[in-house]
């Protein structure tokens, strides 16, 4: 019923001890998620929520746990370290909540990430949710049922809007990506799409992009050369004006390039419909 | 942020890529000073942030000390495109055979690090990779491995430099290559970077932009923002940790994330309407926050209606809602306001607002159409 | 008859024009080898020896010739730089005849050239020799000629020794694979058993090892689990003391591990002839 | 290249390791004085490129700048294991609640710097690696990427680490990576590093090593090259790129290339001889290069017969026979010669040296053989 996050997930959540990692930790395993450890430097040792052992490193959390999942809420400054960590720990799936860290740094992240085989999904993102079987990240569970549709954004509130329509709807989720609004970033439109395509139990896709970059364009191309599935998409910031960063580090428009426009027309070209606001989701899908 | 010409091209010296001798100064007595210790032959250049400086009048040759204080006076006085200048640089004059541009970016594509460089410098390069793309010789850069010098020696073979010029030009693109890198840019141009008549490079204008998320590893670096360049109200934002834009509509926004700002702000425009900001109060905004936000769109006194549009995640609406009532204890309004709170503690919100005379919505949709109407001057 | 270096290679000569790099593309053109291009920063557009043009970067010198293999003469401030260079330039086989290069360069290159998937041989070797076919290199040419015995060395005039050994006997040689002597170098022992032991035309393999480090014994190791054909080895420096770096780099005995002693006996333990000289090597040979 | 303990420290402290307050004097005075401007209480410490000082009496607390004077005075009129000790270090005592071994390699078999840490700091390091490795702890430092900070926590966890030091020991731990990395080190050493009484960190001791072939981007760090421990024949021989190292035997030898020069040794003590020396002419040797060599060689009273085994690739063997005649020309001797030229031009040099009434075989074991005899007093 879902692509990279499932039943199955053994969570590590770094950056456990802090505030937002504490509430989120307990909020993941209140939907049901399996969080196995946490980690923060200094606070091997100890516990949280009764039942979460607390580890120095990840990699003795690793050891100690098996946990394959890490979702990362440390502060910016020092998200690249925990990248880094987790990748070298041999984490396969990495999800990295933070935002503002610096672009520098995401450049070198991602090259090594991807020299050691990890799946790196955000940062600056919500994190991921498979209605009914775990969540990783901060998307609010009760938003969502289980069903057929896949949804990928760049995008986290505006994700949410999506999910609640379509389960006011009475449409369900197979999975929800949120891969973040950052410039640079781990996993993109095309990874999810191509995840999405294999998966038995999502029947269509939806695509939240925003402008900024070209990402939307690069997943048209693909969307029309090699996915069966039907995909809507919505493309946030047709009223951005140019050279602005609009809050999220990668929506920006540059030199004229990577507005919202451009982006519906090559969408509407590969044969996706494009919902004119994100109410009009459960409207064009099937 | 943006860096000035001088400031830039101070960074740039310390990675030992040559500039003009030269100095900045605030008045046109020191300009003329500055320009008695060079010689007398100066450029006397406006330090604004923005671009057309030149055609604006805001570069002047002087060939005496005389010429550059009267020169300095006229440009002091200046305005360009509406902002003030404070400073000019005053550089001693060089005699350019050729010019030529250089430029470091960050590629979001390729998530690398891109050097340019291009033979028609001191042109706008964006009209040069409008017009002939082809003229502008690229190379990525391995973030892990660094600048590699066959690949300088790549842009000097595309741009068909003199191969007299290849020692300085490799160590100049070394040099900006360590200044990008050691003070988190994400933009390091030199444009022009000329070859004087006597054969020697010097980069003549300079231009940085530093990633604001990186400045807390450079505290010298942040400390050199020039406020003028920006909007008071987005200044007062920043200074909460709130995102926001001005734009010239008549609907305020107060939204809690990037991509539903923007969304809220396309379904005003869909609907008739125009948005009179962009503003995004993050996630799990206080009280406080919130109050500076509201505070923020309503000194924008073209704001007929504000939009509060809430959907509650990490953000909780009952807190986001008494954020509102006590940011209108402070700012006593008459602009009407659309609420729609959904998520967690909505119904807490909508009840602690119930006093506050507001009109209320339940879909994205409805909340823009009673705004687009309240602000075309009709009841909602 | 051969692995590496064949017939077919398109050679690349970097530092064309510097003595070293001159001479000896003369001595392999004249052995047969198919040298096709050379490359000199800031020589772009001249020739050399008649017909070979000289390019100012390897990335042009290959679109232009097609070249697949390069050597390397070029200073050692210079030649980690030349290798990333070919590495960069998709050049498939590298072989880095330099010597004196910094070590911590030396590990830098070799994890770029290992992501970038080219072959490093060297730095501080001779090259390869394919008798009959081509050289690659600085080996000469007439002290060896075509057999079936495959030969890795981390040395250089010894080496020579050896093949010069075999020809007085008799015996000739698949490919003779100079690895060279620095402590961090490219292919190594094993990586060159491997080619030889799936090499039709290679019976049996001398292997010349030296004092330092442990590439023998895991040669070894590697030779008693997965080698079928016999192979004879050599340890130089039996007689060197501890501590002292014997010409080459990666030829010291530190803190008493690396000794000649171990790692022949390591090899007799996997069933390697160990010969007494280099003179003795055709008597162990079948 | 060996770095004295006290120029070790003066890097380290550019990298904001703490060092205990110090300097280095060259006399006893000199060393009073230091230990005045400290306070009185110090150690002196010779400067010698040996291991252990201690043992030998190089190092000496002191409570008074009289004592330090006389200490001073003691420790550098010393020699220790036959170098004499030029400086000593006055340093600051310092009251040692806890000793840590850090310290950052070359791991060949990882092709990767190695960063290593001990909780038995102070003792030898490799008596502590051979009896109990399980108390070094190891992390691989990846040379693009560099040390991580978790790496350090690692290592901190590993050495049970008290956690109010972390902090410190992570600055300490990144700036000895930056002094190896950026100064070609091949070993940093901090032995021991102490947390004092007090609560802080410092590097009591520090050894570094720069690798060789890397000095021509340290200049200044060619120029800390201590002579003293170095066999006047091997200084002689670097100057002219001759590879060379004294040993105690008999027979001389002079080769071409390091393998086959440890080859030949070794063929010299399989048939009952001892090698003089290790000689390596490189490739391509000149006439002037092989003249060196040999006189190298014969400057040492113990040589009784000198075997030139030249295998002739890049080398010339007319080349070598031509600096054999030159060098004999300058250095009269009695000593006789085997000589064995293969390769490239071997029979225009034993043509060249056909008057020379040198010995000559065809084979590496026959010219050993020769060697053998004459060395042990008989005819060739």
């Amino acid at each position: 019923m879902s692509i990279l996050v499932k039943k199955n997930t053994r969570l590590l959540v770094q950056g456990i001890t802090g505030n937002e990692g504490l509430f989120h930790t307990e909020q993941m395993m209140k939907y049901g998620t399996n969080v196995v450890a946490g980690v923060t430097p200094g606070k091997g040792g100890e516990w949280v929520l009764q039942k979460i052992p607390v580890f120095d490193s990840v990699r003795m959390a690793v050891e100690a746990t098996g946990a394959n999942t890490s979702v990362i809420f440390v502060p910016a400054r020092f998200a690249a370290d925990a990248i880094f960590e987790a990748a070298d720990a041999g984490i396969s799936l990495i999800v990295c909540i933070t935002e503002n860290i610096p672009v520098q740094d995401m450049m070198r992240v991602r090259e090594y990430v991807d020299q050691k085989g990890s799946r790196l999904v955000g940062p600056n993102c919500p994190g991921l949710l498979t209605p009914g079987e775990a969540k990783v990240g901060i998307i609010p569970g009760e938003i969502a049922i289980p069903g057929n549709v896949g949804i990928v954004s760049r995008s986290g509130t505006l994700t949410y809007e999506v999910l609640y329509a379509l389960k006011l709807a009475g449409m369900g989720c197979s999975t929800c990506i949120g891969i973040g609004g950052d410039p640079v970033n781990g996993t993109d439109f095309i990874d999810c799409l191509e995840l999405f395509e294999a998966d038995p139990h999502t029947d269509q896709i939806v695509l939240i992009g925003e402008i900024g970059g070209s990402d939307e364009e690069k997943a048209a191309e693909y969307i029309a050369s090699k996915m069966t599935k039907p995909v809507v998409a919505f493309i946030a910031g047709q009223t951005a004006p140019p050279g602005k960063r609009m809050g999220h580090a990668g929506a920006i428009i540059e030199s004229g390039a990577g507005t919202a426009a451009e982006k519906i027309a090559a969408l509407e070209q590969a044969g996706v419909r494009v919902a004119r606001h994100p109410e009009e989701i459960p409207d064009l899908l099937r | 942020m943006k860096l000035h010409e001088y400031q830039s091209k101070t960074i740039f010296s310390r990675y030992k890529i040559p500039i003009p001798r030269g100095r900045v100064a605030g008045t046109a007595s020191e300009a003329r000073q500055v320009a008695e210790e060079l010689g007398g032959r100066v450029v006397i250049k406006a330090q604004v942030l923005v671009g057309g400086r030149g055609k604006a009048g805001g570069i002047r040759l002087c060939r005496t000390p005389e010429q550059a204080e009267d020169m300095a006076t006229q440009v002091l006085a200046m305005e360009i495109k509406g902002l003030p200048v404070r400073r000019v640089l005053v550089d001693e004059a060089v005699d350019i055979a050729r010019e030529i541009y250089l430029a470091i970016v960050n590629d979001r594509g390729a998530r690398r690090p891109l050097m340019m460089a291009s033979g028609s410098g001191g042109m706008d390069i964006e009209e040069v990779a409008a017009r002939s793309p082809e003229k502008i010789i690229k190379v990525f850069i391995d973030p892990l491995l660094g600048l590699r010098d066959y690949q300088v020696r790549d842009l000097a073979v595309g741009i068909d430099l003199p191969r007299q010029s290849w020692r300085p030009f490799l160590e100049i693109c070394q040099g900006l290559w360590r200044a990008y890198q050691e003070n988190d840019a994400t933009l390091a141009e030199i444009n022009p970077l000329v070859i004087s008549e006597d054969g020697r490079m010097y980069a003549l204008d300079g231009k940085m932009m530093i990633d604001d998320n990186a400045l807390f590893r450079h505290p010298d670096l942040a400390e050199m923002r020039d406020l003028d360049i920006e909007n008071p109200a987005e200044i007062e934002a920043r200074k909460y940790g709130v995102s926001f834009i001005k734009l010239d509509g008549q609907i305020g926004c107060m939204v809690n994330g990037a991509g539903l700002a923007m969304a809220t702000m396309d379904i005003i425009k869909l609907h008739g309407g125009e948005p009179a900001n962009f503003l995004d109060i993050g996630g799990g905004a206080s009280a406080e926050k919130v109050a500076a936000a509201l505070r923020v769109i309503l000194s924008d006194p073209g704001v007929k209606v504000v939009l509060i549009n809430i959907f509650g995640g990490i953000t909780r609406c009952d807190e986001v809602a008494r954020g509102i009532l006590s940011a209108l204890k402070e700012v006593k309004t008459e602009v009407p306001m659309v609420v729609r709170l959904v998520g967690t503690n909505a119904a807490q919100g909508m009840a602690i607002l119930a006093d506050a005379k507001m009109v209320t919505a339940n879909t994205l949709v409805g909340a823009a159409v009673k705004s687009v109407a309240i602000a075309a001057g009709g009841a909602a």
